[in-house]
């Protein structure tokens, strides 16, 4: 499966086995959504289990919460990361704090999808990472897959946990894994480990991180499209990199990363997002607070500039292999 | 720069100084607007939204179409709600003063708004105010000292602690957890009658929002997902005419009433007399009917008066006239209904101020039994490790390191000399 | 949960391999709709909100009050702009087909919307558009090599490759820059128009927005800020029908028009039939006057239809009937403008030809000029730096390591044999 | 003066010098602010120059924008920084970005006062510093003064400045100089040097932070409200650190910041907000790479902690002396 039928499958399953699921957002009925992620979904379940919505992405999550005070569970789409902003007062004034402001009698269990990064030239306005922004609001679960198998057993955890979470899609993975080089054909999930996805009901659990390549030089710790750049950076540097998905950025399994940085002493973090406070000031802070004895060159950050994505210069802004190999290097040179 | 602008700036009728005028205030007599069959097509409703419906007349005598027909027990225990309000609202008011809860925020003249609703309402039915409707809890008997609890953030606050005072919640009374972030209530009371309405259940939701508030993103949110799916729900604007220091014309209110912005989105417009207890009971019905048999949603504009200051923060002397409350012309909602009770013969000075004293020595009473329980600043107090739970259901792994640091940061805390 | 429910689904007349309906769409009789005084009271204006103001008759002939007057010159100019942002359109579309530009937008169908309201506006008006009102730039003037540069991201595009294709900007032509964010827009004009009338001035605003976009927050922040301070801004809704793949319906299309969204915030809403270039025109000269003499905002609903794919990512054969288009009631309107020139005496069907083959000629001789400053996959490219500049007016410390460091790893990746 | 007044008398004097300057938001104008910044602005210069706004946070920005775009110079106030949210989409894909995707044809020189931080017993909903969630987003300036001589300057410079300036006001701070103990008296800023506010207009430049006490034996990096906890802890511990006020978060001044904790080799990072990716993450991080051959200790963060706060615990919840204290201890003792 790619990631777009591993979504789908897993959307599939929670419809049939609870019928307290609801899909819901812009294009995601009769049309399947803008990336066919709900394909199918509404002619099998229904226009009342897969809605579509009126264009405001702030009413959208606002319902939702309100469907889910009243028992359902809904599954929310936000076309694009790029326009969740109209939705961030009801994401962290609301969806975020009603369990906590209520001591627990009002609960919101709703699980917003959305797909972000670039690399599909979609400029400035298709092509955002914001990860961060929902990081740092406690009350929020936020999640990254960067492969099929995990996409299906994370989003099936993300609509059975109790909690919000905010579900990032890496739209450049839906159709295969890509490793940052843009002039090399396209590969598909078929030819990738991951894409192998059991077509029954699993889970994989939020806030595990997995180690996706052991090594002993170097941990880099990464998620999303950038774990598959940061393999092909480190295989073109012949390193013995151990490289972790973090996948689950809240909670953070920092105890799978600190005991890798342990043992390598080098560390370099990757996302796409804009570097300047993005979520790998968290990852360098943290593992520098649990690991700082044992580094032994300064964690490298790897990121997207700290400017807007733009349309024309796509693989300059994109932290591709060059920019993991350049820090890569600079960590292993550093003693 | 030109000096002349033609930037119009909404004026209201008086400052501090000026005699009230209420001049701009459109009136309908009582009985005057027509009562509508529940299931008339929105498009033939357009006048509700510029009528005013009214019961009680000059001679406190109840008529019209929209009269419901209460007999008087009802009415005596709706007065009784509104005066149980209102006495507890100048009590807390007072223990803010003396320092005893950190905040406070009355309904004075607004009473009428939230008992008559939720005595129109169904026990099932869910409610989601703003900060102003504590009505609500009185009619569907939450104990004073419950809320008195979370007043004071004490031992028994169903807050734990974490709430402003009067953000109070009850999921088993069904009333929704109040936000202090303005609007955010009036989606997701939609989003719930959605979900009755997917379930196939009968129970209705109501939402409140204030006049000032209704200028957020999440008033037009509410609408458009109201209108687009039907769905089973009251959306109650509360015109009490000011948001804090600004005139309701800083809303949009100088040009078209708050219950004609239904009409564009295609749900029914109703302006009722907020103050007028049995008007507010009738529009509700009636809306509650049309939700309930699948008309739709219906925008209600409760048009009252803040007799009091905005909250225990706010001086009104600093903007508006001092006298403007008693010059109102929709007058006191608890008022009209004494004498309309009177005038029916059911009822008199003596029992209402027998009334009066009952209720405040159940709210002195429950005020002792409350603060047996602690108070914000003398405890007993609740235990901190309390603020690490419900963040999300299960604690992960950092909120467990940040409760036991707290811990050894209030040991390390008492050894170096502070409290 | 039981079977039934009562939650309304909105429904598009017709779906793929069903016979196109539009039986859903209410009309007005060509002169049927009272134009009336530009400074009457909002509250009299509701008329406007559910008619249909339209001008060319079935026999092609310009009557009623809202007929503009125009010389036959400027008809000929409208129709040469509307001509051209067609040709302009199809053949950009094309372009993108074959892999030259990286995304297209059409506004096939709706070209009287931008051309006849940039016609009766003022050269000093401000512009906020959302992406599909290329005729504006036909009208004010902008090169096409101009737009072609920004859709192809070269040397010489206006974004300095920051963009998406057709999110232009012309600050001398007093045209905003597009968002990628829908409705965005939408508020920020009427700030500029109020920023107008503080200053005195005599411009005014006007924005477009999508019937779909119009649920999101800022129609309503817009609407609220417009009416509050009487704004001079013209504020469009253009009703294409189409929302992606989502019908009106699900922006409340089904109740009421989006005109009438207007007439609760007092704000004079009009339903114009867009594609009817004089009734355009006309709708538009009266919003215009009603902002410039102090009127006040209004809200123009203008009804089409979108003729072609959302964008070059879209395919609507998925969603809707193939033959839509050709059967939508208020037909097409270049055609309509051609024949009423026809009618007229003041144009033919050679005349006609001879225009179109002229402007597809100077949008091939554009292209050429264009794509000789670059493309996005053969460059010439930009020079990569710019993307740190105008991020701040100076560009900080950490953008100018960042561009170095940018610099480095270019370097390094020829060296390592990156391209 | 204290800092109220000291922001009046900015904006008074902006609206004195150029007629492009105005004012506007909720209760700003006839009433003079919830906590008076604005009083006596409308009274002086007109209902034309100081506006009352409708209740709705992102049309204020978003009109402020158009404002901006037809050469005004709006001074926005949100009420309270935890009522940002609703702007949050103006902000981030408007206000940051239209210079940008304009190549600068279109700026919006808009400047966003708020209130933010606690100690006024305002419970979640007036007590948050979300200053992490704009520091992440490229275009936007993030300014928050520690005193009313600052506040002055930096308020004035924001105003002037061609970008858009996100500018915090750290409420506790309004009156008096806060050093993180609610139990002692409070005082007021005649009683501090930095209370002294020339009347004349003058400006604090963004971008550079403040040595605030000079120090050998430790770095604390921190900015707002505590700044002066900072102070009041270091003073405790009788240590002789080096305290830095940060003052602008973007663009962050970390010459002035690396230079210091390169000398001390050791550093706190302190602020109010949620600790879990908020800027002290960014500080810490970027401290690490440029420090990293200096730092004899793990770089500590004090921070509120990662849950709402809670009216109750308030001083709980607050970094307050003791955390501070606890955090120097254990950077001093590292080795
Ligand atoms: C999003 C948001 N913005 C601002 C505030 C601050 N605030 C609290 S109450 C209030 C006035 C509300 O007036 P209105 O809606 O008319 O309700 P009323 O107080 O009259 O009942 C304001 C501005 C807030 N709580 N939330
Ligand atoms: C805030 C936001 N949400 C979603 C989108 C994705 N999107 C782009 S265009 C579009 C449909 C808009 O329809 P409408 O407003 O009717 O305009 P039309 O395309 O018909 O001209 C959607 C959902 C977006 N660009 N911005
Ligand atoms: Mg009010
Ligand atoms: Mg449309």
């Amino acid at each position: 499966m790619n990631m777009i039928q591993a979504l789908n499958s897993a959307l599939d399953l929670m419809l049939e086995r609870d019928s307290a699921v609801v899909v819901m957002g812009e294009d995601v009925g009769y049309y399947g959504g803008v990336f066919r992620v709900t394909d199918g979904l509404q002619r099998k379940y229904g226009e009342h289990r897969v809605l579509d919505t009126p264009i405001a992405e702030g009413g959208i999550v606002a319902t939702a919460i309100g469907m889910a005070v009243n028992g359902l569970k809904p599954v929310a789409e936000v076309q694009f990361a790029d326009y969740i902003y109209p939705a961030y007062d009801q994401i962290v004034s609301e969806l975020a704090r009603l369990r906590y402001r209520s001591a627990g009698e009002f609960t919101a269990p709703v699980t917003i999808r959305t797909p972000c990064g670039g690399g599909i030239r979609g400029g400035q306005t298709h092509s955002q990472s914001p990860e961060a922004i929902f990081a740092h609001v406690s009350g929020l679960k936020v999640v990254m897959p960067s492969n099929p198998c995990d996409a299906k057993g994370l989003l099936i955890a993300a609509i059975e946990a109790p909690d919000p979470v905010i579900f990032f899609e890496p739209k450049r993975l839906y159709n295969g894994p890509f490793d940052g080089d843009p002039d090399k054909p396209a590969v598909p999930w078929s030819t990738h480990p991951k894409g192998e996805v059991p077509d029954a009901y699993y889970r994989v659990p939020l806030g595990k991180a997995e180690v996706v390549r052991q090594g002993e030089q170097i941990t880099l710790v990464t998620y999303g499209t950038m774990v598959h750049v940061c393999e092909a950076a480190a295989r073109r540097l012949g390193l013995d990199a151990e490289i972790i998905d973090v996948r689950s950025m809240v909670p953070l399994d920092i105890e799978t990363i600190a005991a890798s940085v342990q043992r390598t002493g080098r560390c370099v973090v990757a996302h796409e997002a804009t570097r300047f406070a993005g979520f790998g000031a968290e990852l360098s802070a943290s593992i520098q607070e649990h690991c700082f004895w044992s580094l032994e060159a300064p964690i490298q950050r790897v990121a997207g500039w700290d400017t807007p994505y733009p349309h024309a210069f796509e693989w300059e802004y994109f932290p591709g292999q060059v920019r993991v190999m350049r820090a890569l290097e600079a960590a292993m040179e550093a003693q | 720069m030109k000096p002349h602008s033609r930037l119009h700036i909404p004026q209201p009728p008086s400052r501090p100084g000026q005699p009230p005028d209420f001049s701009y205030l459109e009136l309908s007599a009582a009985g005057g607007v027509p009562r509508p069959d529940v299931n008339a097509r929105v498009r033939d409703l357009d006048f509700l939204a510029s009528g005013l419906v009214r019961v009680l007349d000059e001679q406190h005598q109840a008529v019209g179409p929209w009269h419901p027909h209460l007999e008087p027990a009802e009415l005596q225990v709706g007065l009784r709600h509104m005066l149980l309000t209102r006495i507890y609202d100048e009590r807390m008011q007072r223990t803010q003063r003396q320092g005893r809860i950190s905040f406070y925020m009355r309904s004075l003249g607004e009473e009428a708004v939230s008992v008559a609703q939720a005595m129109a309402l169904r026990p099932g039915d869910m409610l989601f105010p703003s900060y102003r409707q504590q009505g609500l809890y009185m009619v569907r008997g939450r104990p004073l000292v419950d809320l008195m609890c979370q007043l004071l953030s004490n031992t028994r606050d169903m807050c734990r602690g974490r709430q402003l005072p009067v953000m109070y919640h009850w999921a088993s009374g069904r009333i929704f957890s109040i936000s202090g972030n303005l609007a955010t209530q009036f989606p997701q009371a939609v989003g719930w009658a959605m979900a009755a309405a997917l379930k196939g259940e009968d129970d209705i939701a109501a939402t409140w929002i204030g006049e000032g508030a209704s200028a957020e993103a999440d008033f037009h949110h509410g609408m458009v997902f109201a209108a687009v799916y039907r769905a089973p729900v009251i959306l109650n604007v509360v015109n009490n005419q000011w948001a804090i220091s600004m005139f309701q014309g800083f809303a949009g209110g100088e040009n078209r009433s708050f219950a004609a912005r239904g009409l564009g989105y295609g749900v029914a417009g109703l302006r009722v007399d907020g103050n007028d207890f049995l008007a507010v009971y009738g529009a509700t019905r009636w809306a509650a009917e049309r939700a309930r048999t699948g008309a739709g949603p219906t925008l209600v504009e409760l048009v009252t008066y803040r007799g009091a200051a905005h909250s225990t923060s706010d001086d009104p002397a600093r903007y508006r006239p001092r006298d403007d409350y008693e010059r109102w012309p929709l007058g006191d909602p608890v008022e009209r209904l004494k004498k309309h009770l009177i005038a029916l013969g059911e009822w008199s000075e003596e029992r209402h101020a027998a009334l009066v004293s009952e209720l405040g020595q159940l709210v002195t009473t429950s005020w002792k039994t409350a603060v047996g329980f602690g108070t914000l600043t003398d405890g007993p107090h609740l235990d901190p490790d309390l603020m690490f739970e419900d963040v999300f259901e299960e604690m992960p792994a950092h909120l467990e390191r940040q409760r036991a640091e707290l811990a050894a940061e209030r040991r390390a805390g008492v050894a170096a000399g502070n409290t």
